[in-house]
């Protein structure tokens, strides 16, 4: 019986992307319809150019890894209990850096160049990273204004670079030399675009998982994120915490930069990246700060860009926004859906208190809180999602910022 | 002491809760519960952590909605959808957490009060109604500070006035005097008592059991979520109203007296505080010129009212604060400019008032909240990586010696009950073999069993000769296991007794009296 | 249609074989801009118009996904996929070596590989200069302004070609120039037009797309002061203050481009296209511009092809 | 620089000020009950479109500016319904919400407003104010706008009032602080919630219509390009107050003033720092000038 009703909640929740997604794609198909455009011609086009081939799968990888990277570090600032709203700039900042380093550093053969290139794009990032990181330990301001704020102060500076210094030479448009083959990241799956910068992302979810759930550094930072004066109390130094998971927050940013910049673009030149850092603030909470999480949500909007470009070119007389519009609408359903799930698990949990009458453990011995007692499914310790505690635990972070 | 219940004969009953069942997911919190309030009697609510009294109330006050059962008022089923309705049928709720907004003044969360029971008032006459308020019932606040720069008595106060604001005939409190010093603890008890006399029905939660034989007229205990027994305080006992909550005694460690100071010898001091003084947030100095010293194997306490700066001074040895003057010596080194850190390596472990904000890392596992204090030094790491499979042998290895009820160690700490909460710290500072202990309200919320337990443990610590520094509220308390206790008031130590001639009354008269100077 | 990476350019000689000249036009930004967008937009329109060939577009194309759009038109058969604006250069690239029986171009590029990659670009000073020179002569008060977005080679020599212009009309005159940083944003422009005002500008001209919005509402604020846009003849969008636009719309060059693909004769080759001779004026008239500052300018447009004046081509962007 | 041209730039500055003052007010009253948008853009967008394309359809200026209100309205609903209603992390919804928002309004500019000739309607007329106006240096800037800016302006002392003197500003405090505490003081948290939500949602349209309707007469892709972002950083660095927020903006917008006017008056600077300026100003006021206020607690958790 309980297993039966599990089983239907997993359903369930394996139903809600499907469903989202397909009822946004219904909602688009009305106005792609209302201009002109056969919706499911267009819609083929735009599975068939997301998922509809090796190379179109390829496509999904190489968009989702400039939106993983970033919201890998996103999720551990946010475990930190940070709000690294800055990634964009962290990531033009990290592309700088390879840029340069790649087009003005050593001349170095293949892997060093481009693992070189790599660790400066790291670096880079993480200083843009450290700043707010730096101003929030030491004098108590708040990192979402700064992290924000540098983006912008990153994309001028990008944009000076690219349009004066470092441009091409006859170049019509803003953008540097194509960088020496020692510095790219090769093509890993000959016939698509899927280059090395997948493997980089790869070992960025493993390491990042590994950061955070086994080392001492890590167990710092969740613990300043779920309770900044309590760690202080018990000995953490919560600044060196707050710098330092800002920058590791940037340096991944800044690898995603350095990632576009030396595999999928070839160079530095404007407008390197569509929001990619932006983007990866949703996919860093839908993905529940989990690295799994954020793979799966990344991997879903890597798709829905990919297949933006089979949309678009099928929908023709319906503007191009279309595509922003299918994106956006398939989130809104999904967290809508993701709600009515987390309604129906509550209900279902209490109705099973109620009929079996799971009575609380002894005083003193909240078991049945813990979720041992009683034939319960799991994980009902966890009410609300870990993006929900993030949030409840930046809060809690701000209400120690004393003096 | 003196009864102070209302000794009334009871009439029929004003509200009645019958069988009411309430469920959150995975808690059955209340099974089937009845329970009748009169017009004009003090009724206590008794139970364990967890044992779903605040839930029952809860139900009264429309903060929760009943899933089965029924409510009725003077014999009239009702429906209490929310604080309003509550407001209308005449019940005022004093809840166990504050429910006050600390950024807003006193004043105006009487307004927000008043305009949540539905009787909104001009914002002008809200001064005049306080003052009308405080008069009655002896309840000093300032209309205009914010309630978040209160002490905790004074928000307590503040708690009351809203309750009483809209002159209830039913009024609720959930553990009202857990944070209360002695006189002021009495001060309440009077009040209740007069209230009850004037005819209101008065719903109590404590843990004291002494202060519930003392006040009520009757006594309803709850266990696990079920009505156990009503009984007539007359006819009752401590011992029998324990044996109810708890089911059964024999678990429970018996709480004696401390035999004696035992040799206060002429080694110098394991922990020596000189001339210790902390300015303010505000215009006071928190502390001034404290000076005290605690040997090995001694206990002592520092009793106070909330807000007299005990627990500063414990902070100060932690390290969590910092003097403006002042030498802390541990085994006579000084502490100046040590890190929280360091001091823990020098053999301080630290106890702190809040467990839930500042000894607790809520949202993180037993065994990583056992391991925060021992990162680094290799015990749980190893070059900067966790070694998992030791952290949870640990963990268990503590959650066996402290009898920790819990899953295992990877339950989340935030899901435990208060007095384990408070065990998990214990375990983690004790762990450490610590040869200076510093705990502030090391039972405050804790039920009985709990209690008993950590005073064993800090007994325990004593005999093995650590120095062992406690702050606390609760006079008993400190009766119960010091060897000799120093009395705080306004920042400064005034006055010292030793526990083997010290009574309750003394000591409050100390703490109180030169206050009221 | 899937799109495979390499070798799939079968659709493109199944089209050929019809005889129906399929073409795509990949747009930057929005063709609601009344700039540069639109007119690439209206390019499509020409050829559609012109050659009879069925004409694709896509707007709002962000640059990393311009490889992407690329290949789906290749993949679906297209002749030809036009990249309109030099930052296509990469994804025209890289496409164009796995489509080698499509024919790419770059519409205000320098990029060709001698078999199916070209481009076109046309040597913008000569109609900047005609721009600048009816400015210069508009100007009352000696002095205009030039309003650009960003700073590149191709806004570069707008710039420069406007100035040396003006300078023609009138030696003593003062142009003005500020980049905004955001060809886009029309709030921007209008502030740095009222800067410029301020300092005495009474002609504006400038550089822009969405951002002309803003140069327009902020010369109606002022007095007298006048609009000379790009383009072309817009003065609907503001008619008390567009005196005249530079008509440099490039959808001739690509239709000539396009009949050298149907006459096999494209040859993957960068095309530069001077003003030429049967342009016709490449200036608009409006009733806002005196006639003899338009005829003068016209004079001005045939000494320039016919090469008595050769304006400077100067990349260089002020410092 | 003279005094004529340091009137202008403040006349600049205060009427940049105006849309990111509508929206940041708008943001100030939501975050204080506890409900964060970063779709604060997005409000902007659409009523900036919705503005325009209001009045077109009612040949109305001011008809123009109700429909930026209710466009903004609509799109504060669908965070209410995504966030309040169904639980979802408040700042995912409003990232994801601005892109709906600058698809929708890209979409309906195609479709709607296409045309040359409906992309352009008749903008705000300047009110000069007698007197006033003439006082020297500051008189032009604070006393010859159109009403809009001097509405923008007023409002400040009214969300403070109403924040700080009225039983509503109250309970929306307590709801953004203990909602908990504040729903058993009988405040219908859920309904505080939404109210405020709206209210920004409609004072968020407003400043996107103040940018179309008053300023420019025209909707064009993007038009709000950032500012929405900017005025929800205002609100921060404004210490979520009224007058922090107004101080905050007026810093922003006279440095962006200022460094859209420093190339004109020649400043050989490249352009591009130059449009670093105001960011930079920002960043150093904050690191100079420390206020350490906190969050409302309750800020961005759903209850
Ligand atoms: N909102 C809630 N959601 C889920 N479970 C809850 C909630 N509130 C209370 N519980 C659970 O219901 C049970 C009864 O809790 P309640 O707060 O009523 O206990 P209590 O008797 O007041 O304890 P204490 O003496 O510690 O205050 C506990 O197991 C508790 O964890
Ligand atoms: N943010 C911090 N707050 C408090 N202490 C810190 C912090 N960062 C590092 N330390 C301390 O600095 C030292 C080095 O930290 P780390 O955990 O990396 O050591 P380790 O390499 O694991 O040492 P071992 O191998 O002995 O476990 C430790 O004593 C650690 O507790
Ligand atoms: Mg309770
Ligand atoms: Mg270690």
């Amino acid at each position: 019986m309980i297993n039966r009703q599990r089983l239907r909640l997993q359903g369930v929740s394996l139903a809600i992307p499907v469903l989202s997604v397909f009822l946004a794609l219904a909602v688009a198909a009305a106005l792609l319809r209302a201009s002109g455009s056969n919706p499911i011609a267009a819609y083929q086009d735009m599975i068939s150019s997301a998922v509809g081939s090796p190379f179109a799968l390829g496509t999904t990888l190489v968009k989702a890894v400039p939106r993983l990277l970033p919201a890998l570090g996103i999720a551990i600032a946010l475990r930190a209990g940070l709000w690294n709203i800055g990634a964009e700039g962290q990531l033009y900042i990290g592309a700088l850096a390879a840029a340069g380093v790649a087009l003005y550093g050593p001349a170095l053969s293949f892997p060093f160049g481009a693992a070189l290139a790599l660790v400066a794009a790291m670096a880079a990032g993480a200083l843009w990273g450290a700043i707010p990181g730096v101003l929030r330990a030491f004098r108590g301001i708040n990192e979402v204004i700064i992290s924000l704020m540098l983006v912008y102060v990153a994309i001028q500076l990008v944009n000076y670079i690219v349009e004066g210094p470092w441009l091409a030479p006859h170049s019509t448009f803003p953008a540097t030399s194509i960088v020496a083959n020692a510095f790219r990241l090769p093509i890993l799956v000959p016939g698509t675009l899927v280059n090395a910068g997948l493997i980089v992302a790869l070992v960025a979810v493993v390491v990042t998982w590994f950061l955070i759930s086994r080392t001492s550094w890590g167990l710092r930072v969740r613990s300043v994120g779920a309770n900044e004066r309590g760690s202080r109390v018990l000995g953490v130094r919560v600044s060196g915490v707050v710098v330092s998971a800002m920058a590791v927050s940037g340096a991944l940013a800044g690898l995603a930069g350095g990632v576009e910049v030396l595999g999928t673009r070839g160079r530095l030149l404007e407008g390197l990246s569509s929001n990619y850092g932006f983007e990866a603030i949703a996919i860093a909470l839908l993905g529940r700060l989990n690295p799994l999480g954020i793979v799966a949500a990344s991997l879903l909007f890597g798709a829905l860009d990919a297949g933006g470009a089979g949309l678009q070119t099928a929908a023709q007389g319906t503007p191009a926004a279309i595509v922003p519009i299918v994106e956006a609408l398939a989130v809104v359903f999904l967290l809508i859906g993701l709600g009515i799930f987390e309604r129906m698990r509550a209900r279902q949990l209490a109705a099973d208190a109620l009929r079996r009458s799971v009575v609380p453990a002894p005083a003193d011995e909240s078991a049945a809180e813990s979720g041992t007692t009683g034939p319960r499914p799991p994980a009902t310790g966890r009410r609300h999602p870990d993006a929900d505690d993030a949030t409840t635990a930046l809060l809690t972070a701000r209400k120690a910022e004393g003096p | 002491m003196s009864r102070v219940g209302s000794g009334r004969p009871h009439g029929p009953a004003l509200i009645a809760l019958e069988g009411v069942t309430k469920a959150y997911p995975g808690v059955l919190a209340c099974d089937s519960v009845d329970l009748d309030l009169r017009a004009g009697e003090v009724h206590a609510l008794l139970g364990e952590n967890g044992a779903g009294k605040s839930t029952l109330v809860g139900l009264l006050f429309g903060l929760q909605q009943p899933d089965s059962g029924r409510i009725r008022v003077e014999g009239a089923e009702v429906r209490v959808r929310g604080p309003r309705d509550a407001a209308a049928l005449g019940i005022g709720f004093v809840q166990q957490h504050f429910s006050s907004i600390p950024t807003l003044t006193v004043g105006e969360n009487l307004a927000l009060a008043l305009q949540g029971a539905g009787r909104p008032i001009p914002r002008r006459t809200v001064p005049a109604r306080i003052q009308e308020l405080s008069a009655r019932y002896g309840l000093g606040v300032e209309p205009h500070r914010p309630v978040g720069q209160l002490s905790v008595s004074g928000q307590q106060r503040v708690e009351l006035l809203k309750a009483l604001a809209v002159e209830p005939r039913v009024l609720i409190l959930d553990e009202p005097s857990s944070l209360l010093g002695p006189q002021e603890a009495e001060e309440l008890l009077e009040i209740l008592g007069r209230m009850a006399g004037d005819g209101l029905a008065i719903l109590l939660i404590s843990h004291k059991l002494e202060e519930v034989l003392r006040v009520s007229d009757r006594v309803t205990v709850l266990r696990r979520g079920r009505k156990v027994a009503t009984v007539e305080t007359a006819s009752t006992s401590e011992h029998e109203l324990g044996r109810l909550m708890v089911g059964d005694l024999a678990t429970v460690q018996e709480a004696g007296r401390p035999a004696a100071a035992a040799s206060p010898s002429d080694a110098p001091p394991r922990l020596s505080i000189e001339d210790l003084t902390v300015a303010g947030d505000r215009k006071a100095d928190v502390l001034r010129g404290v000076s005290l010293s605690v040997s090995a194997g001694e206990i002592v306490g520092l009793a106070g009212l909330e807000g007299s700066g005990q627990v500063e001074l414990i902070e100060v040895v932690a390290g969590v604060r910092t003097a403006t003057s002042g030498r802390v010596l541990s085994g006579g080194v000084p502490m100046a400019g040590r890190s929280i850190r360091e001091r823990q390596q020098a053999g301080i472990a630290h106890i702190p008032a809040d467990r839930r904000n500042d000894g607790l890392v809520g949202g993180l596992s037993v065994s990583e909240n056992l391991s925060l204090t021992e990162l680094g030094g290799g015990k749980c790491t190893h070059f900067g990586l966790l070694r998992k499979r030791e952290m949870t042998r640990r963990a268990q290895e503590l959650i066996a010696r402290y009898d920790i009820r819990v899953g295992g160690p990877a339950a989340l700490v935030s899901t435990l009950s208060g007095g384990n909460q408070q065990k998990v710290v214990l375990a983690r500072e004790l762990s450490r073999d610590p040869e200076v202990i510093l705990c502030a309200y090391p039972t405050w919320g804790l039920d009985f069993a709990a209690t008993s337990a950590v005073h064993a443990e800090l007994r325990r610590r004593r005999a093995e000769g650590a120095a062992v520094l406690v702050a606390s509220v609760d006079l008993d308390e400190l009766l119960a296991i010091c060897d000799r206790i120093l009395v705080m008031q306004g920042g400064r130590i005034v006055g010292e007794v030793s526990s083997s001639n010290a009574t309750a009354e003394g000591i409050g008269r100390l703490m109180g009296g030169v206050e009221a100077a | 249609g899937g799109s495979s990476g390499s070798g799939s350019g079968s659709g493109a000689a199944d089209a050929a074989s019809t005889g129906k000249l399929k073409v795509a036009f990949i747009l930057p930004g929005s063709p609601t801009d009344q700039g540069y967008n639109a007119d690439g937009k209206r390019s499509a329109d020409l050829v559609k118009k012109e050659l009879g060939a069925d004409v694709a577009v896509t707007d709002n194309v962000a640059v990393p996904n311009q490889a992407d759009v690329y290949r789906q038109y290749a993949a679906k058969g297209y002749n030809v996929v036009i990249g309109w604006g030099g930052q296509f250069t990469d994804g025209a690239t890289s496409v164009s070596a796995e489509f080698p029986k499509t024919d790419f171009i770059v519409v205000n590029g320098a990029s060709e590989n001698g078999s199916n990659l070209g481009s076109i670009d046309t040597d913008i000073e000569q109609w900047e200069f005609v721009r600048g020179f009816a400015a210069a002569k508009l100007s009352k008060s000696g002095t205009i302004a030039w309003v650009g977005g960003q700073c590149f080679p191709a806004t570069a020599a707008n710039l420069h070609g406007v100035e040396e212009g003006a300078k023609y009309a009138n030696p003593g005159v003062k142009v003005l120039s500020t980049f905004t940083g955001d060809f886009e944003d029309p709030t921007k422009a209008q502030q740095a037009t009222q800067a410029l005002m301020g300092n005495g500008a009474d002609v504006i001209t400038g550089n822009l797309n969405n951002g002309w919005f803003g140069v327009y509402k902020a010369a109606e604020g002022g007095q007298g002061v006048t609009v000379a846009n790009e383009w072309i003849e817009s003065s609907n969008l503001a008619p008390g203050v567009i005196a005249a636009a530079v008509l440099k719309s490039q959808g001739k060059f690509v239709v000539d481009v396009l009949k050298k693909v149907q006459d096999g004769a494209f040859g993957g080759k960068h095309y530069q296209f001077p003003l030429p001779a049967d342009w016709g004026p490449a200036l608009s008239q409006s009733k806002l511009l005196p006639n003899d500052v338009y005829q003068a300018a016209l004079d001005v447009q045939k000494k320039i092809s016919d090469g008595s004046i050769k304006p400077k081509h100067d990349e260089t962007c002020p410092k | 620089m003279t005094s004529s041209s340091i009137s202008l730039l403040l006349v600049a500055a205060i009427s940049l000020a105006a849309p990111l003052l509508y929206a940041a007010l708008g943001e100030t009253i939501s975050e204080n009950a506890g409900v964060i948008n970063i779709q604060l853009e997005g409000m902007m967008l659409v009523g900036a479109f919705t503005g325009v394309y209001g009045a077109h359809v009612f040949h109305s200026t001011w008809l123009g500016f109700l429909c930026a209100v209710a466009g903004g309205v609509a799109l504060a609903a669908v965070h209410g319904v995504a966030c309040l209603v169904f639980r979802a992390n408040q700042i995912v919804s409003g990232v994801v919400l601005n892109i709906l928002a600058l698809g929708a309004t890209s979409y309906g500019l195609v479709v709607l407003l296409g045309s040359s000739a409906g992309n352009s309607v008749p903008t705000l007329a300047r009110v000069r104010i007698p007197l006033l106006s003439s006082i020297p240096v500051i008189g032009p800037a604070l006393f010859d706008q159109n009403v809009m800016v001097y509405v923008a302006f007023l409002l400040v002392p009214v969300v403070w009032w109403v924040l700080r003197r009225t039983g509503f500003g109250l309970a929306l405090q307590a709801v953004g602080e203990r909602p908990q505490a504040a729903s058993s003081l009988g405040v219908a948290v859920a309904r505080m919630r939404w109210l405020a939500l709206l209210i920004c949602g409609a004072l968020a349209g407003l400043g996107g219509g103040q940018l179309t309707l008053a300023g420019l007469g025209a909707f064009t892709q993007n038009v709000t390009a950032g500012r929405g972002f900017i005025a929800l950083a205002a609100v921060v660095f404004g210490g979520w107050r009224p007058w922090g927020v107004l101080g905050a903006i007026l810093l922003f917008s006279t440095a962006d003033a200022f460094q859209i006017r420093a190339q004109a008056f020649g400043a050989h600077i490249p352009y591009q720092f130059l449009a670093m300026l105001p960011y930079l100003v920002t960043i150093l006021a904050l690191a100079v000038l420390v206020r350490r206020r906190r969050a409302p607690s309750a800020l961005g958790v759903n209850v």
